[in-house]
C-alpha cells in the first residue's frame, strides 16, 4: 500500500515546485469537497496532495482595477459575505452559493469547481459569462487565460504539469450590466445540477440589449458559450421574440447526454428554460 | 507507514493526535480521539451528520483531510453542552420531540448553532436551507424546524 | 368523548429518556463501540450482476501485513436448501447465508463474497483489493417484468413457481403466485357504469437509514460471543447468527446499540455473522461497518413493481369491483412483500367483489428486505390513484367517494376477516372538515388525497419492572429504541404504577438479559412490548399490595393500589396511613425480598391501522418540477401514548413517502451495476424540499391493548404516493402513473398530454 | 360447528374445498380435524399461515379456543418493517 504524502506550502514557488517534482499522481487541495470523495470512492489515488490554504493570498479576496481577485481557495461562504462582490456579480455569488450544502460552503472553493472540471461545476458557466479569467501559476512562471480554457473535458483540465490555479479574476462590471445564473436539479438543494445557465448581459439607456454572453453548464463535456445565443438577445429589449429566440438558440447548442441525472431530451429542454428565467433576471439588475 | 503528527485545538483543549495523510477529521475524531458523537452517515459530504466546526465555519468532517486540523480550531457535539448545562438548542430538540433514532441529531445541532449565531433571527425557509446538508430520515424535519425557531425566539429574548 | 378514560400520564409529552445521551453525542450507535484489540473488517463484493464464482484465491491478501483473517463462503457452514421455522416465519437459511457470502454465485452487483480483518481500515481495504475473484459473467435481469419472460435469464435452478395449479416442469424467476379475492368479479364490472383500468410502474427505493449497518463481535476461546450491533432486533439477530453458523443460542450474547434507523432495513443480517467467523479466526474483537455505497448495494431496498388495476364504480359513487395483478421484485432470493400487497389492496373499501394475482420475482438486484408497511405502498398507490380517476369520472368529490365506500367495524376485508372497531370513516371525515380541505389553491397548484391501510403485528415480547430500594423502578424491555419508544414504556408503566415517568428508567436488555422479545417492527413495539410493561407494572403493583398486606398484617384483598400507594380498601380494613413504592421497598427484604414484576407475552390482538392524507402540489410545467406546498395526515392512531413521538411517526412516514413519489430510485446501467449507490444521487427529501408535515390524530382506542394502543409506525408511508399522483393530476390534468415522478417524467408528460391534441 | 376457509392457494395445493365447516372446541381441534381430511394441511397451516379468528388475526394460536359460531380464515403471517 503506498503511502500518500501531504505538503502544505506557503509559497506559490513552493507549491509549484512539489507538484513539479512530483512522481504519481499529484492533486491541489483547496476545499477538498471533491478530492476527498474521490479519494474515498478510489477514483483518484494521488501519492501527492498539495495543500493550498497556507498560501496567503489565496484565501482572500482582493479589489483590483474595479474588479476582484478571488483567491482560488476562497470559500463560497467567505465569497457570499463580501458584500461588494455580491453587488457587483451577485450571479457569480448565487453560481458558487448553490454548490453543495452550508457545510459544503464552508470549504467548497471556485479553483477547485473549476479545475475538477465537472461539466455541470455550478460557478464555472456564471464565470464564463462575466469574462472571468483565472492566474495559472507553473514552472514557467505565470499566465492569465480565459476560465473556460481551463476544463478540457470532463475531469480533464488544460493545465500543464506542476502548474495550478492561483486566483480567479473577475473584470470590473461595466454599466447597466447584470448577471444571473439559475441551474435545474431534481430537489431544491444537495444535488448537481441537470442543467446550468449563466447569463451577463448588457443594457444601455433606452433597454436595449448591447452586450450579452450566455453560458451553458451539464449539456457538453464542457461549459458552452453560446454565441448564438448572445447574439439573439443583442440588439433587442429582451421582448417575447428576443426571449423565443435565446430558448432555441441555446437549445441548438447542447450536446447533452443521457444519464442518472438527466435525459437529452429534458436538458436540452430545460435549457433553454433556464435560459429566458435568468436573462430576466440579469437585466432586472442590469437596469439597476 | 510515515504518519503526521498533527496540533489542534478540540473543544477548547490542545489535542496531539498521529494520523495517516488520507484520513479525514472525522477518521481521527472517531478512532483515534473516541469522539464518537460525530457521525458516518456518508463519507461524501451529502448527509451532515458529520458536521463539526472548523475556524468557526460549520464543515463535514468527512470532507476534511486531518491534517488540515494543524493548528485550526476544531468545535464538536462533545463541547456544545457547558458541563451538565445543555444548549438551549439541545433542550429545545428534546422538548419538542426533534430527534427520532438520534443520528442526525448531533450534526444538526451543530449545523443549528452556526446559523443561530449567523442569523439570530431566520425564517422558516432560510432555516430549511441552512439545514439542507443535513439528511434526517425519521421526523420529516418538521419538529426540527420547529426546535430551531423555537430556540431563536427563546435567544433572542 | 364522556366516556374516554382519563389518564394522569399517557398522552402526556415529557421529554424521552434516552434524550440526553442523544442530544450530547454520547449515545452508543453500532459503530461506536471499542473493545481492546479490535480489528477492523471489510467485505468484498462482486462488481457483476450475475455471475458463477469459479474460484477465489485469498492467499496475497493473507500475506499482506496487518491482515489478521481472511474469509469465504467455505469458512460458514452448508446450510440444506429446505424451509426451515424462524420464529414466525419459514425461511430459507440456505439462501439467507448465501446472501450474506456468495458460495457458488453472485447475483447482484454487490453480493458479498469475501471478507477481511485487518489492524486499520485502510489495510482491510488494501487487502480487500489483493483477493483475486476469477467470475464467469451470466446473463442478468434487473426488471421484474422482464425476469417473468420465458426466455429471462434464470437466477436459481431449485425454484419453480408455487401456486399453480400443476408444478412447473422448468426453474423460473417467478418464486410463487397468490391469488385473493372475494365475491364475482366479472359480475361486479358489469354492474358499474364506469370502470377504469392502469398500468403502474414503482422503482425499488431504499429505506434511507442515516446509520449504516455496524457490529462487533467478540468471539473468545471458549466459544462464547458477544455482538454489539445496530439491530432492529436483537433476539432475531441472534436467531439468524446461530442458525447460518450453527451455534447454540446460549453461546451467542447479542446487545442492540442505539440503532440510527431502520424502517425495515435492520431486521435482517448482513456483515454480524462474518465479524464472528472473522472474530473466530483471528482471536480478536472485529468491528464492521457498511460504507454508504455498500449500504445502497448490498443491503434491502424495497421491491420495485409494475401494477395492473382495474376498478368499477356507480354513477352513486358505490365502488362494485377491484381487481389487480401485481408484480414486484424480490431481488436476489425469493420473499418480495407481494402478498400483504395483495392484502392491503383494496382493504380501505367496503366492496363485494375483489380478486388480486400476486407474483414474487426474483432479479438481479439486492434481496429486498422489509420497509414500512412492506407491499402495502405499492399497490396502495395504485388502487388510490385510480380511485382518484373513478371519483373525476362519476364528478364526486375524491373525499365522498372514500366516505361512501369506507371499511367500517364489520367491514368484511377481501382477505378474510372482519374488521373490529376502527377510526377510519371519523378520519375521513375529519379530512373533509379540515381547514386544509377547503383552504384556497394558487395557479398551477393542486390538491389530491390517498388513504392508506395496514396490519400492524403483535407477537412475543418480555418485561421486567424491577423496583428499586428507594422506589424508583427500572423497566427492562427487549425493544430496540428507533423512534422514542422508551419514552412510551416509561408513560405506559407510570400509568399503571401511579408514578411519575422521572421515577423510571427504562433500558433495553440484551438477549441473555430478558427473554425472547420479537423486533421492533410491523408497528408493534408500542402495542406488544408496551402490553408486557404493562403486565409487568401489574404483576408489580400485586406483590406490592402483597408486601403491604404483610407490613399492616392485614389480608392481601384489603389492600388496593391507587396513584401509586397502597391503601386500605376502607376503613374496615385498619386506619394506616397509605405507602409509597419507596416505603414498601425500603421493606422488601423484611417482607420476602426484593420485588420485581414480570410478563412475558405473545400479544395477540393487534388492531389495524387506517390513515387518509392531503397534499398539495405545485407544478412547474417548464420543468415538470413538482413543490409539495402543503401536507396533512390524518390517522387513527387507537391511542397516543406520547403524542409527540406518535405525531413524529406521521411526519416521517409521510416524508419518506414523498421521497418515494417524486425522486428517491435505484438506477441500474446496462450491465447491472447500481449507477446512484449514494446520497448524493439517490435523491432523499432534504429539509428545503419540504413543508411543515401537519398532523391530525383520531383516537379510535383499540380494544385489545390496557391503553388503547394500536400501531402507528407504518401506516404513514401509503398514502404519500397516490395523494402526490392525485395532487398532480388536479394542477396539471394529467395522470402520473410510473414512480418517481420525477422532473424529466413529469415534463415528458406534460408534453405529451399538451401536444396530444384532443386532451 | 366453526366456518373454516382457506387461501385458494392453499386449498388448491392440497386439492381441498376452500370452506370447512368443523366441530372443534379449539384451533388445536380444528387442525387435527383438517389433517385428517388433507395429512400435511395442518402442517402447512402451522408453518406458514396465521388465523383471523372472528376478526382478530392470531399468528401463533394452537390453543385459542372456537365457538360453535366461529369463523376462521387462514391468512398469511404478516410481517412488518
Amino acid at each position: 500500500m503506498a503511502a500518500i504524502q501531504y505538503e502544505a506550502p506557503t509559497t506559490v514557488e513552493d507549491a509549484v515546485g512539489l507538484l513539479s517534482k512530483a512522481k504519481g499522481t499529484a492533486r491541489v487541495l483547496a476545499g477538498g469537497t471533491d478530492l476527498l470523495v474521490q479519494m474515498r470512492t478510489g477514483r483518484v489515488e494521488p501519492s501527492l496532495i498539495v495543500d493550498i490554504k497556507k498560501i496567503p493570498q489565496i484565501r482572500k479576496i482582493k479589489s483590483e482595477k474595479g474588479g476582484f481577485r478571488v483567491g482560488a481557495a476562497v470559500a463560497g461562504a467567505e465569497m457570499s459575505e463580501h458584500a461588494a462582490v455580491c453587488k457587483a456579480w451577485p450571479g457569480i455569488v448565487e453560481a458558487f452559493d448553490l454548490i453543495g450544502s452550508t457545510q459544503i460552503q464552508g470549504r467548497a472553493s471556485m479553483g477547485g469547481n473549476l479545475c475538477n472540471a465537472s461539466p455541470a461545476a455550478d460557478s464555472v458557466p456564471a464565470l464564463v459569462a462575466a469574462g472571468a479569467t483565472a492566474t495559472v501559476a507553473g514552472p514557467k512562471g505565470t499566465r492569465e487565460v480565459p476560465v473556460e480554457k481551463i476544463p478540457a473535458g470532463p475531469g480533464k483540465t488544460s493545465l500543464a504539469k506542476g502548474e495550478f490555479v492561483v486566483d480567479i479574476v473577475l473584470p470590473a462590471r461595466k454599466a447597466g450590466t447584470g448577471d444571473a445564473y439559475l441551474r435545474f436539479i431534481p430537489r431544491t438543494e444537495m444535488d448537481i445540477a441537470v442543467v446550468g445557465v449563466g447569463i451577463c448581459l448588457t443594457l444601455d439607456k433606452s433597454g436595449t440589449c448591447t452586450a450579452a454572453r450566455v453560458a451553458v453548464g451539464a449539456v457538453a463535456p464542457t461549459v458552452l458559450l453560446v454565441e448564438d445565443a448572445a447574439k439573439a438577445l443583442i440588439g433587442t429589449k429582451l421582448d417575447d421574440a428576443a426571449m423565443a429566440a435565446l430558448d432555441k438558440a441555446v437549445q441548438a447548442a447542447c450536446k447533452p447526454i443521457d444519464d442518472k441525472r438527466g435525459t437529452i431530451a429534458y436538458r436540452t429542454k430545460v435549457s433553454g428554460v433556464l435560459a429566458r428565467r435568468a436573462a430576466a433576471i440579469a437585466a432586472e439588475r442590469a437596469k439597476g | 507507514m510515515s504518519k503526521y503528527h498533527v496540533t489542534t485545538s478540540i473543544n477548547g483543549e490542545e489535542v496531539e493526535f498521529l494520523c495517516e495523510a488520507q484520513q479525514t477529521l472525522l477518521d481521527v475524531l472517531r478512532d483515534e480521539l473516541e469522539l464518537t458523537g460525530s457521525k458516518e452517515g456518508c463519507s461524501s459530504g451529502d448527509c451532515g451528520a458529520c458536521s463539526v466546526m472548523v475556524d468557526d465555519r460549520l464543515v463535514c468532517s468527512c470532507l476534511v483531510l486531518a491534517t488540515e486540523a494543524e493548528g485550526a480550531k476544531v468545535e464538536t457535539i462533545e463541547g456544545m453542552a457547558d458541563g451538565d448545562q445543555l444548549h438551549p438548542l439541545q433542550q429545545k430538540f428534546l422538548e419538542h420531540a426533534a430527534l427520532q433514532c438520534g443520528i442526525c441529531t448531533p450534526g444538526i445541532l451543530i449545523a443549528a448553532k452556526a446559523l443561530l449565531e449567523k442569523h439570530p433571527d431566520p425564517s422558516e425557509e432560510e432555516t430549511r436551507y441552512w439545514l439542507a446538508g443535513n439528511l434526517c430520515r425519521c421526523t420529516g424535519y418538521d419538529k426540527i424546524i420547529r426546535a430551531v425557531l423555537d430556540t431563536a425566539a427563546e435567544m433572542r429574548g | 368523548m364522556d366516556d374516554a378514560p382519563h389518564y394522569k400520564f399517557v398522552g402526556t409529552r415529557p421529554i424521552r429518556p434516552d434524550g440526553v445521551e442523544k442530544v450530547t453525542g454520547r449515545a452508543a450507535y453500532g459503530a461506536d463501540m471499542v473493545l481492546p484489540g479490535m480489528l477492523h473488517g471489510r467485505v468484498l463484493r462482486s462488481p457483476h450482476a450475475h455471475a458463477r464464482i469459479k474460484s477465489i484465491d485469498t492467499s496475497a491478501a493473507e500475506k499482506l501485513s496487518g491482515v489478521k483473517a481472511v474469509m469465504t463462503a467455505a469458512d460458514m457452514p452448508e446450510i440444506p436448501n429446505e424451509l426451515a421455522p424462524a420464529g414466525e416465519m419459514m425461511v430459507n437459511f440456505r439462501e439467507v447465508s448465501d446472501n450474506i457470502l456468495a458460495r457458488t454465485k453472485v447475483l447482484y452487483d454487490g453480493h458479498a463474497v469475501a471478507a477481511v480483518a485487518a489492524t486499520s481500515p485502510s489495510i482491510a481495504e488494501a487487502a480487500c483489493k489483493l483477493i483475486k475473484v476469477e467470475y464467469e459473467v451470466l446473463p442478468h435481469v434487473i426488471d421484474p417484468v422482464a425476469a417473468m419472460a420465458d426466455d429471462a435469464p434464470v437466477l436459481h435452478d431449485h425454484i419453480f413457481t408455487e401456486g399453480l395449479p400443476e408444478k412447473p416442469s422448468k426453474p423460473s424467476n417467478v418464486a410463487k403466485r397468490i391469488e385473493i379475492g372475494t365475491g364475482d368479479i366479472e359480475a361486479g364490472f358489469k354492474d358499474a357504469d364506469v370502470v377504469i383500468e392502469r398500468e403502474f410502474n414503482t422503482a425499488a427505493v431504499h429505506q434511507g437509514y442515516i446509520e449504516p449497518h455496524a457490529c462487533l463481535a467478540n468471539f473468545t476461546f471458549d466459544g462464547q460471543t458477544t455482538l454489539f450491533c445496530s439491530t432492529q432486533g436483537h433476539f432475531v439477530v441472534r436467531a439468524i447468527c446461530a442458525k447460518v453458523l450453527q451455534m447454540e443460542l446460549s453461546r451467542l450474547r447479542v446487545t442492540a446499540s442505539e440503532i440510527g434507523g431502520g424502517f425495515g432495513g435492520k431486521t435482517v443480517v448482513y456483515l454480524e455473522p462474518l465479524s464472528i467467523v472473522l472474530s473466530r479466526k483471528s482471536g480478536r474483537p472485529v468491528k464492521m461497518v457498511m460504507s454508504r455505497e455498500d449500504v445502497f448495494r448490498a443491503s434491502g431496498p424495497t421491491s420495485g413493481a409494475n401494477v395492473w388495476v382495474k376498478m368499477g364504480i356507480k354513477k352513486d359513487g358505490t365502488l362494485v369491483a377491484g381487481e389487480a395483478v401485481l408484480k414486484y421484485q424480490a431481488g436476489a432470493y425469493p420473499g418480495s412483500p407481494v402478498q400483504p400487497g395483495c392484502m392491503c389492496a383494496f382493504a380501505p373499501y367496503d366492496m363485494a367483489n375483489v380478486k388480486v394475482v400476486g407474483y414474487d420475482v426474483v432479479t438481479n438486484r439486492p434481496k429486498v428486505a422489509a420497509y414500512r408497511a412492506p407491499g402495502a405502498p405499492i399497490s396502495e398507490y395504485a388502487v388510490e390513484s385510480v380511485v382518484d380517476e373513478l371519483a373525476k369520472a362519476v364528478g364526486i368529490d375524491p373525499i365522498d367517494v372514500r366516505i361512501k365506500n369506507a371499511a367500517k367495524e364489520g367491514t368484511r376485508a377481501a382477505y378474510g376477516p372482519k374488521f373490529g372497531p376502527i377510526g377510519y370513516l371519523d378520519l375521513l371525515n375529519k379530512v373533509k372538515e379540515s381547514e386544509h380541505y377547503k383552504a384556497p389553491l394558487g395557479k398551477n397548484q393542486g390538491r389530491g388525497i390517498a388513504a392508506g391501510f395496514w396490519f400492524n403485528i403483535g407477537g412475543e415480547s418480555c418485561a421486567t419492572i424491577n423496583i428499586n430500594e428507594d422506589g424508583t423502578i427500572g423497566l427492562v424491555e427487549g425493544s430496540p429504541d428507533i423512534g422514542g419508544s422508551r419514552a412510551s414504556m416509561a408513560l405506559m408503566a407510570a400509568e399503571t404504577l401511579g408514578v411519575s415517568t422521572d421515577r423510571i428508567k427504562p433500558i433495553i436488555a440484551d438477549t441473555a438479559s430478558l427473554g425472547y422479545t420479537f423486533l421492533t417492527g410491523g408497528s408493534r413495539t408500542t402495542f406488544a412490548t408496551g402490553m408486557a410493561v404493562t403486565q409487568a407494572a401489574q404483576n408489580a403493583i400485586q406483590q406490592l399490595r402483597e408486601r403491604a398486606a404483610k407490613i399492616w398484617d392485614i389480608p392481601v384483598e384489603a389492600v388496593e393500589w391507587e396513584d401509586g400507594f397502597a391503601r386500605p380498601t376502607s376503613s374496615n380494613a385498619g386506619d394506616f396511613e397509605p405507602l409509597s413504592i419507596g416505603d414498601i421497598a425500603a421493606k422488601a427484604g423484611k417482607t420476602g425480598g426484593p420485588i420485581v414484576g414480570r410478563a412475558e407475552i405473545n400479544a395477540a390482538g393487534a388492531a389495524p391501522g387506517f390513515g387518509a392524507h392531503i397534499c398539495d402540489v405545485e407544478v412547474d410545467e417548464e420543468t415538470g418540477r413538482v413543490t409539495v406546498t402543503r401536507y396533512t395526515a390524518v390517522q387513527d392512531v387507537g391511542k397516543a401514548i406520547h403524542p409527540s413521538y406518535v405525531e413524529g411517526q406521521l411526519q416521517g412516514g409521510a416524508a419518506q413517502g414523498i421521497g418515494w413519489a417524486l425522486n428517491e430510485e435505484y438506477i441500474y446501467d446496462k450491465n447491472g451495476k447500481l449507477d446512484n449507490p449514494g446520497f448524493l444521487d439517490y435523491r432523499m427529501p432534504v429539509a428545503s424540499d419540504l413543508p411543515m408535515i401537519e398532523t391530525i390524530l383520531v383516537e379510535c382506542p383499540n380494544p385489545n391493548h390496557p391503553y388503547g394502543v394500536r400501531g402507528v409506525g407504518e401506516t404513514p408511508i401509503i398514502p404519500p404516493m397516490a395523494a402526490v399522483a392525485n395532487a398532480v393530476a388536479a394542477a396539471t390534468g394529467v395522470r402520473m402513473t410510473d414512480l418517481p415522478m420525477s422532473p424529466p417524467k413529469v415534463l415528458a408528460a406534460l408534453g405529451n398530454a399538451n401536444g396530444g391534441g384532443d386532451d | 360447528m366453526a366456518r373454516v376457509v382457506l387461501p385458494t392457494s392453499v386449498a388448491r395445493q392440497f386439492a381441498a374445498a376452500t370452506e370447512f365447516e368443523v366441530a372443534a372446541a379449539n384451533v388445536r381441534a380444528m387442525l387435527e380435524a383438517l389433517d385428517t381430511q388433507h395429512p400435511g394441511l395442518r402442517r402447512e397451516i402451522e408453518d406458514t399461515m396465521a388465523l383471523a379468528i372472528d376478526g382478530e388475526i392470531y399468528q401463533d394460536y394452537m390453543l385459542e379456543p372456537l365457538q360453535p359460531e366461529s369463523e376462521v380464515f387462514v391468512v398469511p403471517k404478516i410481517g412488518g418493517g
